[in-house]
């Protein structure tokens, strides 16, 4: 391996270190051609990070058979589906809707309906408030847990 | 034909089903309680859907929940595992109300053998052995005569009785009018009635039982036998097919019994019927109409799929094979590893920290556990299956032992040391045990 | 008898061997470099030795320190696997002079088959087919002659030549003058020497080799072929048992001519004899006279283990079956996985973040990796093979497409997606390939 | 490699940094054509220990044929053996030991000897010193790189 070479790299390495260090990284990995360069410092305390990977060990998680908007599920105002079905936002189609954005709702008051095995459910508001999101479309299917609406 | 299959079940039987669902180009959808949102069935099936929480009766029992994520899925189809709702007559007719294919037997077969008395006179209907008792109440006139037809030693039952009240054993002829005068006396004592009846008595039965699969069509073929004698308060331990036991004739004359049963009540789908087992006799103990937690051991000497023709018969596709076809090809043995302690059996759920299953030939392993997976607490404690086959069960065995040393679950306590000191037990290697084998030698182990 | 075996590799086959000997009870012993101090087959070994540094000729290939392993420990044989010293005559010499058996063949034998030209003169003796070929040169008299002998297409070759000069191809007798006279032409204008000499052409040939083991006391039995077509620079990818392209009558005429050439030269141990295969005749490459890489797909098809075989020989016990005992059952596919990237073939060494390997019915992973596991850079690239079997050929590509969606090889490039590429791929599932094919797929894929 | 692409990357680098200090997120990767960044932190919350089981994954590691006190393995005065073989501290049976601890020994001199196929190698030291341990007993086995003695 020539000088120079090994003076690039070596230069690069520590520009990465630098970096590293500055911004209070604990990884870099370039990777260029069929050159790999990955600078890593542990904390002081010998703790590594959980391995991420082991929490995910095939490549592809399932598609959730319905688009549930992950981000709302720990919303602590945001109301679960309570059954697996398909939710509808108005009593009959071209109906008006039960609740629009901005809509104040009463506790008990139904918010969407979810129709499984032929029976439409209503689905009440479990406190009384404004709506400040609703996050399925018009007879969007919906599983356990879903957030349906979000009621602050 | 089927073309999307949801997988009523969770942990490694939901696994097992949609590996076969996958070979066969169908697509899979996978239910699942808030618990099991992590599963590895849950990762790699084409779609998935939570129907409750942790509870079974809110999830994976919920017929509702489960009928519903079909009609959001579109799947065509619903194969319920074991255990859960694979023997419920109600979800099968819900199921087939709603056009769905139920991927088993028909409502009316489940509903027949899931009731004892029911099942014992569908047996008997079809020419399966059963214990032979008296039908009815003996009496001082006609006990010997019964003793003599059922053939000694025998067993006198308080027809009231339970407990081990009333129930006194008759080893030959000449205990018959002590035991009969006894279990009569106790009876009265213990319940006011001094009825009794008489059954075959079995003192060291093993536990036998005969695979089958129909296609609902008047054909139907058995796999031969599995021996899941090693038992602990009957949960099966250890199986091995073909059974240490018995001889090729007895299997193939017992084995075409029940295939010819089958084909008799035209029978769709795989089921097991279970048997005691006693000098060269076998009683009818029940039929289990679903796939056995321990149907890998016929897979691993047959090189069947089970569920393959489970799914296939379902299809109206009929069976892949004919009887005169299968062969029976070396030894298999499956351990159950249980996240439990392997001499208290208390369960031990928790995380698993490494998990590294073994390889090589011979050796297969079915777990939907990986390293980093949480068990939740909710339900059974199997998180994998060992299967081991050789050309011999001595071959198998030493194999069995090779990758036990090899398996590591850490994190958990599980069952793999109790099959470490099986492995090396004489009578284990003798294939000499029957269904309490199991629990006096742990018994035994206690004791020291 | 044989009570310890050192393990003179390292690796998947050095953990191949290790299985083997714990399931027939004879003690091991790991021997590793430095940099493979952490290596599964050293850890579950019962006693181990560092025997150098990491390269290779001063560690696996060191003579002098693995028979010194040997001597610390007692072992009174070494099994080679692949590679390293596992064809070195010398090295099975220095094992007999020290009293140590080699779990392999006659040093005789590996010098006789190591050397290409005593290799076909053996072959020839033996009664197995070689590329037939002119005896020495060709002229402008015995041209035709020699051609008709031999059967068009032909190929015309410089006796001094190399680099493919001085190489012409005769498809038919009609180009037979042409292709002779540039030949001689180019040879003379090359070589500065003129003749040329004559061999049959093979335009697709396909790679296929048969499996044989002999006892060394004139017993021998061949285990049917594999096609290892699917080469990348002389490197086998993808192996299958049996071959698609074979008929059952040309695998037992084929294999029982390996077979008794095996008893007539009282072979002692496994090996394997490789052809080129065109149009249903057969032309011998080399004998291997060890145990190959992509021998568990005849192990998946027999049900036979070959490395129980050889150690069985190597004490004298003499083979576990005869000809008419072994059964093919069913279809085999071996994938050789890889640390590479899939395309170009980059070596890929580093750290194995998480690991999890398929299950299931028909699968068999031999690895020595593990979620942890640093590959290290000094040896090749091979990190596991999966090996899948069903009951038919397209059972088995099934399954072959269910499991490869479930390994996980995390931190590192893999082979895996190539895998998952062939198995869609028309031309492999018709089996429809020869050993140009996946070469020029690959130069077709880098193209676009 | 040039000037500039290092320079290049080193700004896309910093660039990657503050992004993920600003968002808070532990790790990004970008691939682009045959360049391939990743820049990762760990978080000061989220630390798990490392499963110390992944460095041992099975249960028994196998027993190295020969006891060696793996503690003195880092020492750096320690002298490794240079083979495999069986070590013996003196010339013949029953003959003076080549050293005793507190010996002072001159580079070249005599250490041990290690047997191994019937040859007898001496093993001399690697530099003059005192010999402070003696970490083999005469005839055992010892395996590559293993210590033999201390000379501080």
């Amino acid at each position: 391996m020539s000088e120079k070479k090994n003076g690039i790299d070596k230069g690069l390495i520590r520009d990465l270190a630098n970096i590293l260090n500055e911004t209070d990284l604990t990884e870099i990995e370039v990777e260029q051609d069929d050159l790999r360069i990955r600078v890593s410092r542990q904390s002081a305390t010998q703790y590594v990070q959980a391995p991420l990977a082991t929490a995910a060990p095939v490549a592809a998680a399932a598609a959730p058979a319905v688009a549930a908007p992950v981000a709302a599920a720990d919303n602590k105002n945001a109301v679960p589906a309570p059954m697996v079905g398909t939710a509808y936002l108005a009593p009959a189609p071209g109906a008006k809707a039960f609740i629009e954005i901005g809509a104040t709702v009463k506790e008990g008051q139904t918010l969407v309906i979810i129709e499984a095995m032929k029976t439409m459910n209503q689905i009440p508001a479990p406190r009384s408030g404004k709506v400040t999101e609703i996050l399925i479309t018009d007879g969007q299917p919906v599983e356990y847990g879903q957030p349906l609406v979000i009621v602050e | 034909m089927i073309s999307k299959i949801l997988i009523a079940n969770r942990g490694e039987i939901a696994l097992r089903v949609l590996r076969a669902a996958k070979e066969l180009g169908i697509a899979t959808v996978a239910v699942h309680s808030t618990a099991d949102a992590d599963a590895m069935h849950v990762r790699l099936a084409d779609e998935s859907v939570c129907i409750g929480p942790p509870p079974s009766r809110e999830s994976y029992l919920n017929i509702h929940q489960i009928v519903a994520a079909c009609e959001i899925t579109g799947a065509d189809a619903v194969h319920p595992g074991y255990g859960f709702l694979s023997e419920n007559a109600k979800f099968a007719e819900i199921l087939e109300a709603h056009g769905i294919t139920f991927i088993g037997p028909t409502a009316e077969h489940i509903r027949l053998m899931g009731d004892k008395i029911t099942a014992k006179q569908t047996a008997v209907a079809l020419g399966i052995p059963v214990v032979p008792g008296s039908d009815g109440e003996v009496t001082a006139e006609n006990v010997l005569e019964v003793g003599r037809e059922i053939g000694f030693p025998v067993l006198i039952k308080a027809t009231a009785g339970g407990g081990g009240r009333g129930m006194k054993v008759a080893k030959t002829e000449a205990d018959l009018d002590e035991a009969f005068n006894t279990a009569r006396t106790e009876a009265l004592a213990a319940f006011g009635n001094g009825a009794v009846y008489m059954e075959k008595y079995l003192g060291k039965p093993r536990h036998i039982e005969i695979q089958v699969v129909g296609d609902g069509e008047g054909n139907a073929i058995h796999l031969g036998e599995r021996d899941c004698s090693l038992q602990r308060r009957h949960q099966k331990v250890w199986e091995e097919a073909n059974s240490p036991a018995l001889t090729v004739e007895q299997r193939m004359n017992i084995g075409q019994i029940c295939a010819d049963a089958m084909k008799k009540m035209k029978y769709r789908g795989a089921g097991t019927i279970e048997f005691l087992y006693e000098n060269g006799e076998f009683y009818f103990i029940e039929m289990n109409t679903r796939l056995q937690v321990e149907h890998p051991i016929t897979e691993a000497i047959t090189n069947i799929d089970l569920v393959h023709e489970q799914i296939r018969v379902a299809s109206g596709d009929g069976l892949s094979v004919t009887q005169d076809e299968i062969q029976f090809q070396g030894h298999a043995i499956e351990c159950r590893i249980n996240a439990e302690d392997p001499r208290t059996f208390v369960p031990s759920p928790g995380t698993i920290t490494h998990f590294h299953a073994p390889g090589g030939l011979g050796v297969r392993v079915d777990s939907g556990v990986y390293a980093g997976y949480k068990i939740p607490p909710y339900y059974d404690s199997l998180i994998g299956k060992l299967i081991v086959h050789g050309r011999t069960r001595e071959e198998c065995i030493k194999r069995l032992r090779r990758v036990l040393d090899e398996f590591v679950v850490d994190g958990i306590k599980t069952t793999l040391p109790l099959f470490q000191d099986l492995v090396e037990n004489p009578d284990i290697l003798k294939g000499d045990y029957d269904i309490h084998w199991l629990e006096k030698y742990l018994a035994a182990g206690t004791e020291h």
